[in-house]
Order: structure tokens, then C-alpha cells, then sequence
């Protein structure tokens, strides 16, 4: 008993210890730090919730399953298959899985091994600041790998690099860069202030800074665009922390092109929805002049767009983003270790940690909360399904006619609905959150999606009328 | 788990001298509101009420503990308990959530400093006439907006 | 035992506190008080509040307008005289205002002066409850006025009223009433706690505690449940203080069937999802023997449902009923009156009070909440009109197919669709928050109607493959 109260008095002494603590600097850390063992010496905490985005997950939607390769989206749903006839992601395509396997998963996809690849792929699963850096050096850029990346030389030799990996032939980039995603990426090694670090995230932002699009959500952009705009803007040295806790996700977790014909870029110029990036693709010119796309799908000839982890777009739209609550602040919450509070650096579904993540704003019991996201991911999964059936179905319809000789000009009304219909699907469809990052957006979405499909079908069956089905110009706020 | 608890509980009213006057634990008894801070579990909420309207009027006793004395002391006596032993074992559930107990303890406090205020809300009663929960439109009388 | 005696103490001062308190007696009330003026005697702040239900308000989407007559909703929306064709609806139809237009307003709409309407009509829009128990003892009902209106007395002689006075003619029925809604029809007279009075409510509630939906915003219902059952639910005996603060609200505005074929009823039997509606009312028939319908749609002449005002059920699918908010809490927050706080009996929409009915809840800037409203309901109104064009569309191709001839086979599935889309349209243009209530389950709802209007376009064009196009029954949960 003597020993209860002893263990009872340590107990505080440690605690009211831990609270004055401070972290110790046993490692010098710089700009080419890439690996993370280093950084971990000063801040094991992090660095051991870090190591931990290697464990297998899963939720009823998110996550990527306990096999050895993560769960296979086109055998889930093949659907897809019909979808994405005709390129890559009718071969491979998979569910994401934890920040640890970003590069192998990568190297190891059929998307990969059996079709030829860009250097571009790597901008986003890989630990590549140095590599960029220095092909940047060796390309003509200017100062020294040891330049803070936040500088006029560092940036320069960042987007130099990224231009020419991008260019390089995958198999050849690969062999420059070593880790997944690490600290060098997110964080300053001097101040471990986050940052940003991927070439075409601040050329995208720049872009979208520079637009008209509302964004309350991003007070720093709305407050650049009210001073005299002569310095471009800048995340690192403009976002308020805030922003930055989803700019760091941002850099990744959005939609791109990345295909040979142009160097990879996230397509914001008109704004973050649905309809304005997809008014900025239908804008661009390939350089041989033709009408942007990525694909020309195998069994309708339609040229469609892929879609890919719109995160950021969808969850700009949602009440969250609205109300201020950052990608990390879900993903990465805050969790005490002893009488410190850190980030937990396992990234991962908030599914799987509720109560660090969800319950600091929302006061309410465990079981609530999930069963609201249920609610929320059923609706949207019955009504994903619904639009994939409509997309199939306008697919099958195209086919069929083209079999029958339709002609060209027939079949391009019902073309453009395809293209219309399956970029909204795909929004959705390759959007991780299964609808919760902004509910009534991603529905909207979805309803446009089976309307568009239908159409096409309509104008198939209907040619005289089909200039009433044409499809309308939605609006772009 | 039980065992724990009554190890701790013997701690307390037995041998705790020492410890319970090493925590602190005297600042249950009184009404300062840094005796409560003294537990840097309870950091956030202290913060939260310096901002808070609340903060000329009314301290954490005041909301949290019963105003009739025994029933004050009586309800220190338990929480203080609870609350030595979370802090002692870290086995609490965090966030921190107020128990329903102590939310009920709360809810009636409003009422005695509102007490003319609310008289007429509170006349018309459904079937739970006691409970009209302050707290569900009120919840950042104490420590704030939560986020 | 000292600890009892002071306890004891505390709780006698506390009383005698009560007792000071602010309302005096000055005229007695009981259940034939059915003039408001008598009870503003007693309870001035809140009568004068109710008064005030009789001022002309607009906003975006709510409101009556600031005409004499309420703004014409077929003027604004010609889609819906297509929509309601062969209907009363497709005669006259108006955007809602305050309380104390609502039994003026039915007595002068041409729905009611142009067509042949029933004495049921009387159930949401009159003070009645004295009427109906005065005609309930004129038909045999036992017990005397005085009775408490909740007591088996009472309800009988309410039940027996409610079900004569429902089939008198309407210019018949409304000789018996003279007031809109009034105090007695929501507060017991003798302790001013709300109650209910509407017996189609009463009985709907009553289904829907013995349906197996679940209901885990309505915790008296799930507790009853739990029970033995023996004697039915009833809201007065057994509903929290919540959510008699939605029940008061959701005597009348909830979908409803009011045709001269059967009683009024609330069709909640086996839930309150638009789905589950639909199935009940799929599942019904006629004395005639024929399965359940509004009317036969003039054009198309499908058997098709009209859906009013799903306030209730729309809100039952939302983010606030399930955090326990009620309609009160929105519709008529407390506001301050000298010393004193009070309910606003200025029943009207919260965006004309956004400071008493969101923000204690919501710490953000009037201009904020305003714009995440107006986010929510413009989304719901661009894709509720696109709905509209398909269920318009869809209209016109059967009707089309009618003057060329096709057979009622060849009509079926095209015309079952139409019945699909029209009810799911309709309950979200009927439901008066521009889907704010519940803005995800609204869009799914729109995405469906999309769908099936579509599909019935479909089918008509392509009857060889109308099997595929054919009703798919949505999975009732
Ligand atoms: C309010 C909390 C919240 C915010 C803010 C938030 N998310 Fe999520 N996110 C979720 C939830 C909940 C899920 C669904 C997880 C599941 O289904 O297991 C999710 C899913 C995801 C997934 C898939 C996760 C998995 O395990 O498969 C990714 C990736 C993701 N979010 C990235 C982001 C990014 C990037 C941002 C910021 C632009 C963001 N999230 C903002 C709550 C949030
Ligand atoms: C450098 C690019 C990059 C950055 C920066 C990045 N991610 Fe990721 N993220 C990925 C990739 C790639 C994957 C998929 C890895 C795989 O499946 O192999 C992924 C996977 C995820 C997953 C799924 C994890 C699981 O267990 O299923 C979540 C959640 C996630 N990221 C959230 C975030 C958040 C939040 C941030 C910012 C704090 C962020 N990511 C920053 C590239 C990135
Ligand atoms: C703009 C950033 C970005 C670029 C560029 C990018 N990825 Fe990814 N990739 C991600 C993110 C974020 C995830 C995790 C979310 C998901 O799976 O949807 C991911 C997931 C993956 C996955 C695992 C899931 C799946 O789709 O099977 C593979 C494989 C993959 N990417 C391959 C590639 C290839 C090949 C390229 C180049 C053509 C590429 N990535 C380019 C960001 C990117
Ligand atoms: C995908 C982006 C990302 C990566 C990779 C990353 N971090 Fe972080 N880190 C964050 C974010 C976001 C925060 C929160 C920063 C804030 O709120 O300002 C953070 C915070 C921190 C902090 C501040 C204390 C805390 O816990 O909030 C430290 C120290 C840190 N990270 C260390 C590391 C280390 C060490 C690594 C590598 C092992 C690492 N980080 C990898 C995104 C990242
Ligand atoms: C930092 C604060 C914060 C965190 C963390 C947070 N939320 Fe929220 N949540 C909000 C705010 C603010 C709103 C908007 C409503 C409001 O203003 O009260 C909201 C709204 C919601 C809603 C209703 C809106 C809708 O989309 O239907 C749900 C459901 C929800 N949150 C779930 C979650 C879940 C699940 C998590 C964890 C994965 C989470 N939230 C984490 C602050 C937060
Ligand atoms: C004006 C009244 C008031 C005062 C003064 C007050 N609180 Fe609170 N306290 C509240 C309310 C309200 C809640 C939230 C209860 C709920 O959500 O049901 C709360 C909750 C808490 C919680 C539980 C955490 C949670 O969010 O449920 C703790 C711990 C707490 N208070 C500690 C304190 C401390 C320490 C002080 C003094 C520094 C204090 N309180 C002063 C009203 C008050
Ligand atoms: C010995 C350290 C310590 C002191 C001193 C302390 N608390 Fe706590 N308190 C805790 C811990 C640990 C918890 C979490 C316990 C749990 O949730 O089971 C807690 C929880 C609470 C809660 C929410 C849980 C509940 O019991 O309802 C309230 C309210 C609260 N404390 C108020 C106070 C007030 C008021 C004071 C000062 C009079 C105070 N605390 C002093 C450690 C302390
Ligand atoms: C010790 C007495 C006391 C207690 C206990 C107390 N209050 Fe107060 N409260 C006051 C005083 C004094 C004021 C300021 C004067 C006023 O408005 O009456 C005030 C102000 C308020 C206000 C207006 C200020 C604001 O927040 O905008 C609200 C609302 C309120 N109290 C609600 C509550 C609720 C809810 C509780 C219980 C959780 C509570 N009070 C507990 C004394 C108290
Ligand atoms: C969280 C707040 C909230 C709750 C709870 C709520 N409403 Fe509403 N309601 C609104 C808002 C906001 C509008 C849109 C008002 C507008 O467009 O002007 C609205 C609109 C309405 C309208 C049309 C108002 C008009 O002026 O035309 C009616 C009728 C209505 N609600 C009834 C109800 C009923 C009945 C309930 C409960 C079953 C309920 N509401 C619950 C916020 C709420
Ligand atoms: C006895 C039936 C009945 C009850 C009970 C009832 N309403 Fe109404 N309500 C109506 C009718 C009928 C109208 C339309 C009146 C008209 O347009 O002439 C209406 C109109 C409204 C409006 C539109 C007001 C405007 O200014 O545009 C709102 C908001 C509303 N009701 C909310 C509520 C709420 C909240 C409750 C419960 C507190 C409630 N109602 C109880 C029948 C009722
Ligand atoms: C179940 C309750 C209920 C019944 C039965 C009912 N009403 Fe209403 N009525 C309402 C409510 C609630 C509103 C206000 C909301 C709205 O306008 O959608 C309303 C609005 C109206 C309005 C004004 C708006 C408009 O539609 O032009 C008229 C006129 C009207 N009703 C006539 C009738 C007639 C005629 C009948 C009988 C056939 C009837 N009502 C039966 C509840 C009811
Ligand atoms: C349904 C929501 C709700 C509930 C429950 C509620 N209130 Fe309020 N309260 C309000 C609103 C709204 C106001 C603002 C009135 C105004 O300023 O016109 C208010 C105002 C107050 C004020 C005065 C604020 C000021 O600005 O001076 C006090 C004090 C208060 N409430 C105490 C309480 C107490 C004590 C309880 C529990 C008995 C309670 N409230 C329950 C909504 C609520
Ligand atoms: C459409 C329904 C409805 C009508 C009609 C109605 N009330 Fe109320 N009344 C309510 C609701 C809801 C409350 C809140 C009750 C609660 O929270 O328990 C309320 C509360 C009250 C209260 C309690 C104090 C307060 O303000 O919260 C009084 C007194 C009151 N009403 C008087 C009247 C008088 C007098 C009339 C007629 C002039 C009237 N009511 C008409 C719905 C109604
Ligand atoms: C009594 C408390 C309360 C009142 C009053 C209230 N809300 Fe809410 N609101 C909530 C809660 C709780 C949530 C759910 C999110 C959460 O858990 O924080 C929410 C969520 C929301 C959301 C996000 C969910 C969605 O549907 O997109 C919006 C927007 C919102 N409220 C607007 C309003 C408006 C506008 C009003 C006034 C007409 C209002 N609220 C009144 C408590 C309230
Ligand atoms: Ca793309
Ligand atoms: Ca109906």
C-alpha cells in the first residue's frame, strides 16, 4: 500500500516534469536531410507515428485492406472496367493504403510495369526536393543544394529539376529518389515549420490565387488579391497556419495531369469545383492542336478526362473547410503523450481514431459520430452506384450504335454527354472520402452525373431531338 | 481495472496525506480557480474560461460543484477522487467529457444564478420538467466556442 | 441526517424563488378558451409575438412575398403546371406566409373555391379542437367538454369529430371554426405545457412508433419500444420536452393524404424516408379495390402522387434533428424581453433572425451563416429544377406517345416511372426549406427523380429493353 502512494507521487512528478518539457537537438538537420531516421533523433514521437503509416488498415471505405496488395477497386466494382476501357486504369487500380508504401506501390502497379511512364509520376510519391534540386543544379539553375528551399534559388532550382525529371522516362527518374514522402517535404529543417515543397501545388495555387473564384475558405489568397499583386503568391511565405495544416495534404491529394503530352499541372486556373476545372480542360489545346483529354475510350471513341483523389477540390466545398478545419486537424490530430501534445504523424482513415480527431469538436459519443459518417458514405455509395450504372449504360448505348454504323456526327452529341457525365463520376468515384469531405456537393455532383448519361442515351435513341439534349453549359460561379 | 480503483481509493483515505497535499490537493477545497489548473489536464478548460463571459461572475465551483455546502463538499470528495485517479493511471477517456452526473450538478447551477431570467421557459414543462438542458444552446458560457 | 436538513433548506428557498416568478393569473383558462386574446391576458409577450405571424415577410426562398395575395409559385415556375396537370395543384398554387393567414388563405384559394373540397381540410388550418369535440359528443362520444383534451374522454370525442367533420363538405365545416392555430391547439390550458391536439397526427405517430424504422432522433419512440407495448404511443404521456418542441410543429407540416376516398391520414407506417412513403402508399388501396393515388395525370394519365409540405420528414433525415435541435429551436428561439426570456411566437423563417435561432449555437458572423445557407439552397434549387425538366420531359415524350397511338402496355413502365420521379420531385419542391432541412438526403432524393424521369424517356424510345428500364424497387431500410 506504502508502494501505491509512492507510485502516486512519482507519477505527478513526472507529469508536472514532461509539461516543462523541450525538445533537444541532438542531430543538425539541413536541406538535404531527406532521411527520416535523422530527424527522428530529435523528435522520436513524430517520427515513431510516422514509421506507423506502414501498418495495415481498413475501414468499411477507406484504407486498403489487410492482404499484401492493397484491395483491387476493379474487381469491387467492375463497372470501372467499362469506364476506363481503354487505359491504364482498366488494368490496375487499387484502393490507397498508408504513406509508408507510396513508392513501392507506385513502382509495383501494372499502370506502371506494363505501360510506359513519366518521370512526372514521382512529383507525388516520392521524397524528391534533393533529386529535383540537384537536376535543377546540373540543368543550369543557379546557387547550392544548401540554399533554404523557401529562396528565389531554391524554388528556381526546384522547378527547373521538376521539368526535366517529369520529362525523363520513369524507370530512369525512379532511380534518383530513395524514400516515400518524408520530412524534408512538409517541414522546414531549421524552424520545422511546415511548408510546401511540390513544384506543381505552388504553381497551381499561384494559378488559383490568380483567379476569380471565391475562396473564403483560403483567407490568405483573398488577402493577396486585395494588395497590389506584384509578388505572385507565395503559400510559404503568405498561408496562415491554418491553411498550411492543408496545404501540406494539398500538395498530393488533388486532382492533375500527368500525362506525356504536357507537364504535369493541377488544373485550378478558374477555380476549385467540379464544372470550372472542367471548363479549364475544355479550354486547353494540346500543342498538335487538338482539344485537351486524357484518354480516348476504347468502346465509344468519346475523348473523357480522368479524375483523380480530388480531395482538396471536394473538401474546399464541404462545411468543414468553411468552418476552418484543416486536413490535419482530422488526419492528423492532435494526441498527448504524457503532458505533450503532438501531431500524430500516422496518417490514416479518423475512422480509426475518433475520439483524437472528431470528438475535440464534436461532443458527442463514439458511436454517434460513426454512425454518422455511415450515414452520410451509404447515401453517397448508393447514389455513386446509381451514376455508374447511367455512365455504363450511355457506354454500352455509343457502342452499340457504332456497331451499327452510326456516323461520326451522331454519335457526337452523345460523345460529349459521355465525357460530361464520366468526369463527374470519376470526381466522385476517385474522391477518397466516399462522399463526406462536403455531402451535399458530392450528391450534386452524382445527380448531374445520371443526368448527363442519360441524355446521351436520349440522343442516341432520339437524333432528330437531339439538339435539345445537347448538353447545356452549367454555369460557373 | 477494480483493483486499480481500489487501490488508489485506499491511497486516498488512508496513507494520501502526503500525496494529496503534494498535488494540490487541498486547492479542491478551496475556490480558486488555479487549484483546478493545477492538473494541466485541465489547461484548456482554465483557458477557455479566462475568455470566457463568464469569468467576472462565476468560477469553476460555481458551475461545477452544487452550491448547498454538504452537497458541495460531498461532490469535491468524489471528483476530486475521480479525477486523481484519472490523472494518476492517464486511463481517462480524452477529450475530457463531463459526466452526466456533473452535467446535471452544472445545469442546475445556471439556474440558480438565472433563476428569474428563465422563469418563464422553465414554467412550461414536458415530461422531463427538470431538464431543460442549458448547456445545449449555452455550451460556450464556460470555456468558449469548443473549437 | 444533517446533510438532509440542509438539502432540505436549499430546496424550499428555491421554491419560494418559483414562485415569485413572472406570470400572473388573470384569466382563467380551460379547453374552450379558444380566443387567443383571453390567453394574452395571462401571457402578453408571447401573444403579441403570435400577432405578428400576420406581417408579410420574404426572403430568397421563404416567405409569402409582400403581396396581398402570396407569391404564385406556378407564376415563378411554369414547370410545375406541366408538373400538376388534370390536379387542383396546376390551379392555384402559393409560397406559404405566417400563421395567421392560414385559414383566409384556404378559404379563398381556388383550389378550395374552384373545387370540391372536404370539411378534413380544416385539420391544419384552423383552431378546432373545440369544434371537433363539440361534433365528436354530438355523434355519441362520452365525457363532457371540460374533460382534459389529453385524457380518453377527451381523445375520443376529438377522434369521432375529426373523422364527421372531415367528411362534411368544406363550406359546411368551416362555419365551425373561426381562428387560425391558436394556443390551445398547442399548450394545455391549465399548465400552458405543449401538447397535441391533431388527431391525424396522433394517429400517424402512433404507426410509426410501431413501424421497425429506426428513429434515433425521437428517443421517447425508441424507448416505448423497449416496453411492453401494451398501451399505444402516445406523444403527450411519453415525448421529452425536445420533441414535443418538433411535435407541436409536426401536427401540420408532414405529408399527408386529405382526397375524398379515405380518412386523413399520415402515411408513416413504415417510416418517414421518402421510400418508405412511397412503399406504404404503393401498398395501399382504394374501397374501390384500386391500388393508391393523388390523381391521373392529365397528359401522360398516370396514376401519380402529390407530396405537401414533408417538413417533418425531410428534417427527421438532417444533421440537426439527429443533434437533437428542434423546430422550435430554430423557428422560435427565446429571445429576451426586459428581465425575462421568452419564446418567439413570431413563428416565420429563421433567416429573418438569424441572431436568436443560429448563432447561440453557431459562433460565426450573421453574413456567414446566411452564406452557408444560401450555398445549401442554391445547390438544392439548381438541381430540383433539373429534376423538374426531366419529370417535364418525361411528361411530354408519354404524352406524345399517347396522341401516336401506343398501347397501355407500351405505356407501363414509362407512366410507373413517371409516378417514381413526380413523388420524389415534388416532396423536395413541396418541402419549404430549399432542401436546408436535410441538404444531402434532398440531393439524393433529386439524383433519383433524375434517374427514373430519365429511364422513363428511355423506355418509351426503346421499348425492346424496357425490361432493364424498368421501376428498380430502392431497397427500403
Ligand atoms: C472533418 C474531418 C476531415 C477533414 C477536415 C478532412 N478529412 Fe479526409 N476523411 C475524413 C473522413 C471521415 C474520411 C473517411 C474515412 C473512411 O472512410 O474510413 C476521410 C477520408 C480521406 C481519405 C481516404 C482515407 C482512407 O483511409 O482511405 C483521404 C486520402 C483524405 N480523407 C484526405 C484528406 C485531405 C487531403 C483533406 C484536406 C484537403 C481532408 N482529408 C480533410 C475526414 C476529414
Ligand atoms: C508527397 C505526396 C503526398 C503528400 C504530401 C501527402 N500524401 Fe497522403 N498519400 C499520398 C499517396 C501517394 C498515398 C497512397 C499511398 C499508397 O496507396 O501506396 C497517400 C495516402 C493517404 C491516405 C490513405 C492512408 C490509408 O491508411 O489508407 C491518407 C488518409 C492520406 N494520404 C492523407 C494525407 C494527409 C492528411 C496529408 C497531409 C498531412 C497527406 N496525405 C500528404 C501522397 C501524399
Ligand atoms: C498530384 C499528385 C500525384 C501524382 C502526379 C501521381 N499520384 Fe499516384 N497517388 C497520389 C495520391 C494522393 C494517391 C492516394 C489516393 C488515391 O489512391 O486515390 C495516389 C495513389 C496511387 C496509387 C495507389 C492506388 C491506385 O491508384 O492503384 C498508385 C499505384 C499510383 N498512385 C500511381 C501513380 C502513377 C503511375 C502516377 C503517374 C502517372 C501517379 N501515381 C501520379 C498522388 C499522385
Ligand atoms: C505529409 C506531411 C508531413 C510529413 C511527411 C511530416 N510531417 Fe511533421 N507535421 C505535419 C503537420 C501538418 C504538422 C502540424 C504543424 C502545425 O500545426 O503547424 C506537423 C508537425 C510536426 C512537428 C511539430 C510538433 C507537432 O507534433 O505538432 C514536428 C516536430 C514534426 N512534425 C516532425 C516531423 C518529423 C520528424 C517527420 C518525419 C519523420 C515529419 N514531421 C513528417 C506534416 C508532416
Ligand atoms: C476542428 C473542429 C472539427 C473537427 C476536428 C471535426 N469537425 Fe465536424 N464539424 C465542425 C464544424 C465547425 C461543423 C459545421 C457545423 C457547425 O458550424 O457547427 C461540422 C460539421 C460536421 C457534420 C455535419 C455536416 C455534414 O457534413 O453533414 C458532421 C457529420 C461532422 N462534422 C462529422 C465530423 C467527423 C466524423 C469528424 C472527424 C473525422 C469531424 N467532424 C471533425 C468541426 C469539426
Ligand atoms: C459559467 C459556467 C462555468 C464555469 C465558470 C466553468 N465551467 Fe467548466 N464547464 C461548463 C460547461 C457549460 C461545460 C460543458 C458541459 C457540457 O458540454 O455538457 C464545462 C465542462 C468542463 C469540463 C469537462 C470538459 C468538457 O468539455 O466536457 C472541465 C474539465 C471543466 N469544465 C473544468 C472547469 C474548470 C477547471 C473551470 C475553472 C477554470 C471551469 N470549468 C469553469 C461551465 C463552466
Ligand atoms: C488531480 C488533478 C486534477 C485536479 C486538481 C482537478 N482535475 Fe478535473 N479532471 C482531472 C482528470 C484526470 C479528469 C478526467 C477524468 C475522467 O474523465 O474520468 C478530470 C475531469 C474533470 C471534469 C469532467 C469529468 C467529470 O467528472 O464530469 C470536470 C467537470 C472537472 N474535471 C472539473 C474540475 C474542477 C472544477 C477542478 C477544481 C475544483 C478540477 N477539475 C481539478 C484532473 C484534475
Ligand atoms: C455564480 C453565478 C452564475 C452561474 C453559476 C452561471 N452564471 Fe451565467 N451569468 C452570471 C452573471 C452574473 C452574468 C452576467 C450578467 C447577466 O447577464 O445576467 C451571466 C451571464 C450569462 C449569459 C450571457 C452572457 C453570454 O454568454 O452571452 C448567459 C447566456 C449565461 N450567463 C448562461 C449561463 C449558463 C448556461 C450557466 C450554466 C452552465 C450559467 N450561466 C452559470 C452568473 C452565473
Ligand atoms: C437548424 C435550424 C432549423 C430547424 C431545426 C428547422 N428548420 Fe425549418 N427552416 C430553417 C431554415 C434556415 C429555413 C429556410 C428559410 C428561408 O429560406 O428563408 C427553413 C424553412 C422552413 C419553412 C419555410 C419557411 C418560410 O418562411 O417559408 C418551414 C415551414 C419550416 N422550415 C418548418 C420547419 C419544421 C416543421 C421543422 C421541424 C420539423 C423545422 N422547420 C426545423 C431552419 C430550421
Ligand atoms: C395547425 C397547423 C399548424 C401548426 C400546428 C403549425 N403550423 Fe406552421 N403553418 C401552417 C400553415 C397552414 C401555414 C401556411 C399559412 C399560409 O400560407 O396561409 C404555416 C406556415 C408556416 C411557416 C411560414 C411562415 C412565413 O412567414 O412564411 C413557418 C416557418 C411555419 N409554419 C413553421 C411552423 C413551426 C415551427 C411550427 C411549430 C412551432 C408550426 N409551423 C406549427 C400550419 C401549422
Ligand atoms: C397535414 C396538414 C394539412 C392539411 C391536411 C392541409 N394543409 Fe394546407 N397547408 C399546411 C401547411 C403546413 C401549409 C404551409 C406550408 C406550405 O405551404 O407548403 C399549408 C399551406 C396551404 C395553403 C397556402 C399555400 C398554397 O399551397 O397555396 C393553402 C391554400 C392550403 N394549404 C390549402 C389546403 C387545402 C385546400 C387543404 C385540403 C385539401 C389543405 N390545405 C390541407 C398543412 C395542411
Ligand atoms: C433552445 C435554446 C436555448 C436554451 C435551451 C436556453 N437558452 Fe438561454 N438563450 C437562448 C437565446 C437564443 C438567447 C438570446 C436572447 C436574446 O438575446 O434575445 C438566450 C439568452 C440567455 C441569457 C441572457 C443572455 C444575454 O445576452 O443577456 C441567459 C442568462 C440565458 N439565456 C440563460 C439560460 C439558462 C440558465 C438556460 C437553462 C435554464 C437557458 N438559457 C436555456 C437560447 C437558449
Ligand atoms: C404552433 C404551436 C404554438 C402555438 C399556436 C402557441 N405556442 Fe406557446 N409555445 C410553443 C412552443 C413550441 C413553446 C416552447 C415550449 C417548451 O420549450 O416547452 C411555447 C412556449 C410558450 C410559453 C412558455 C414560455 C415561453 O415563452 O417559452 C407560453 C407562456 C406560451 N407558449 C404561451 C402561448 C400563448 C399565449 C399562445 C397563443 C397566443 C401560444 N403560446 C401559442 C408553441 C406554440
Ligand atoms: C440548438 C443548436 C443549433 C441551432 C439553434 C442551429 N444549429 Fe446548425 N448545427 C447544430 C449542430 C449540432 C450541427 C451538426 C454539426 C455538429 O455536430 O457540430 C449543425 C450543423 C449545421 C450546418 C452544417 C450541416 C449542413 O447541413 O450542412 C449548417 C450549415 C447549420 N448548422 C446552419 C444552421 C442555421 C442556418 C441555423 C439557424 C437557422 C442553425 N444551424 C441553428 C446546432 C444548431
Ligand atoms: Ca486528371
Ligand atoms: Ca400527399
Amino acid at each position: 500500500l506504502a508502494f501505491g502512494v509512492l507510485l502516486l507521487k512519482e507519477n505527478i512528478a513526472a507529469r508536472k516534469e514532461e509539461a516543462r518539457h523541450h525538445v533537444f537537438k541532438i542531430v543538425d538537420l539541413g536541406e538535404q536531410s531527406v532521411d527520416p531516421a535523422d530527424w527522428g533523433r530529435n523528435y522520436p514521437r513524430q517520427y515513431d507515428s510516422y514509421r506507423r503509416t506502414s501498418e495495415l488498415t481498413s475501414t468499411k471505405y477507406g484504407g486498403g485492406g489487410s492482404d499484401t496488395l492493397a484491395t483491387d477497386k476493379l474487381k469491387e466494382d467492375p463497372r470501372l472496367v467499362t469506364i476506363f476501357r481503354g487505359y491504364a486504369f482498366a488494368v490496375d487500380y487499387r484502393l490507397r493504403r498508408g504513406h509508408a508504401y507510396m513508392l513501392s506501390d507506385q513502382r509495383d502497379t501494372k499502370r506502371v510495369t506494363q505501360h510506359a511512364q513519366t518521370g512526372a509520376c514521382l512529383h507525388c510519391h516520392a521524397a524528391n526536393t534533393v533529386a529535383y534540386r540537384k537536376v535543377g543544379l546540373a540543368n543550369g539553375a543557379t546557387g547550392t543544394l544548401n540554399d533554404p528551399l523557401v529562396s528565389s534559388h531554391g524554388y528556381a532550382q526546384l522547378q527547373k529539376g521538376f521539368e526535366k525529371v517529369g520529362a525523363m522516362p520513369y524507370s530512369n527518374a525512379v532511380a534518383l529518389v530513395e524514400h516515400p514522402v518524408t520530412c524534408l517535404d512538409c517541414h522546414d529543417p531549421d524552424s520545422t515549420q511546415l511548408r510546401v515543397t511540390r513544384p506543381a501545388f505552388l504553381n497551381g495555387i499561384r494559378k488559383l490565387a490568380e483567379s476569380t473564384a471565391p475562396l473564403p475558405h483560403l483567407p490568405s489568397i483573398e488577402k493577396w488579391r486585395k494588395g497590389d499583386r506584384r509578388e505572385p503568391y507565395d503559400p510559404n511565405r503568405l498561408a496562415t497556419r491554418q491553411e498550411m495544416r492543408s496545404f501540406a495534404c494539398a500538395q498530393c491529394h488533388v486532382e492533375y495531369y500527368c500525362g506525356p503530352k504536357m507537364t504535369l499541372f493541377y488544373p485550378w486556373d478558374r477555380g476549385l469545383k467540379v464544372e470550372q476545372i472542367e471548363a479549364h480542360y475544355n479550354s486547353l489545346k494540346f500543342p498538335d492542336g487538338r482539344r485537351f483529354f486524357d484518354w480516348v475510350h476504347a468502346d465509344s471513341g468519346a475523348e473523357v478526362l480522368k479524375a483523380q483523389h480530388p480531395e482538396f477540390e471536394l473538401w474546399s466545398q464541404g462545411i468543414h473547410a468553411r468552418s476552418g478545419v484543416s486536413c490535419a486537424d482530422c488526419h492528423m490530430p492532435y494526441k498527448r503523450e504524457g503532458a505533450i501534445k503532438v501531431s500524430d504523424h500516422w496518417v490514416r482513415s479518423p475512422l480509426l481514431n475518433v475520439a483524437n480527431s472528431c470528438q475535440t469538436c464534436h461532443r458527442m459519443p463514439e458511436e454517434e459520430i460513426t454512425a454518422r459518417v455511415a450515414i452520410i458514405q451509404e447515401r453517397n455509395h448508393a447514389l455513386l452506384l446509381r451514376a455508374e450504372e447511367a455512365t455504363v449504360a450511355l457506354i454500352r448505348a455509343i457502342a452499340e450504335a457504332r456497331k451499327n454504323g452510326a456516323t461520326e456526327e451522331a454519335l457526337r452529341s452523345a460523345r460529349e454527354l459521355q465525357r460530361r457525365a464520366q468526369w463527374r463520376v470519376d470526381f466522385i468515384n476517385a474522391e477518397n472520402s466516399m462522399g463526406f469531405h462536403a455531402p451535399q456537393e458530392a450528391a450534386r455532383i452524382l445527380g448531374e452525373a445520371i443526368d448527363d448519361a442519360r441524355q446521351g442515351q436520349i440522343a442516341l435513341l432520339q437524333p432528330r431531338a437531339s439538339s435539345a439534349a445537347q448538353p447545356k453549359p452549367t454555369s460557373v460561379k | 481495472m477494480r483493483a486499480a480503483i481500489a487501490i488508489v481509493l485506499g491511497v486516498l483515505l488512508g496513507l494520501g496525506g502526503y500525496t494529496f497535499y503534494y498535488a494540490q490537493g487541498a486547492s479542491y477545497l478551496s475556490n480558486d480557480p488555479k487549484a483546478c489548473v493545477n492538473c494541466h489536464i485541465m489547461r484548456e478548460q482554465y483557458d477557455g474560461w479566462l475568455k470566457s463571459p463568464h469569468r467576472p461572475y462565476a468560477t469553476c465551483n460555481d458551475c461545477h460543484t452544487p452550491h448547498a455546502l454538504i452537497p458541495k463538499y460531498w461532490t469535491k470528495a468524489e471528483n476530486g477522487f475521480w479525477h486523481s485517479k484519472g490523472f494518476t493511471l492517464q486511463d481517462f477517456h480524452e477529450p475530457i467529457r463531463i459526466r452526466p452526473k456533473n452535467s446535471r450538478v452544472l445545469n442546475e447551477n445556471c439556474v440558480a444564478c438565472h433563476r428569474e431570467f428563465t422563469a418563464e421557459i422553465r414554467v412550461t414543462h414536458g415530461h422531463d420538467a427538470d431538464k431543460l438542458d442549458c448547456i445545449r444552446c449555452h455550451m460556450d458560457v464556460g470555456h468558449g466556442p469548443p473549437r
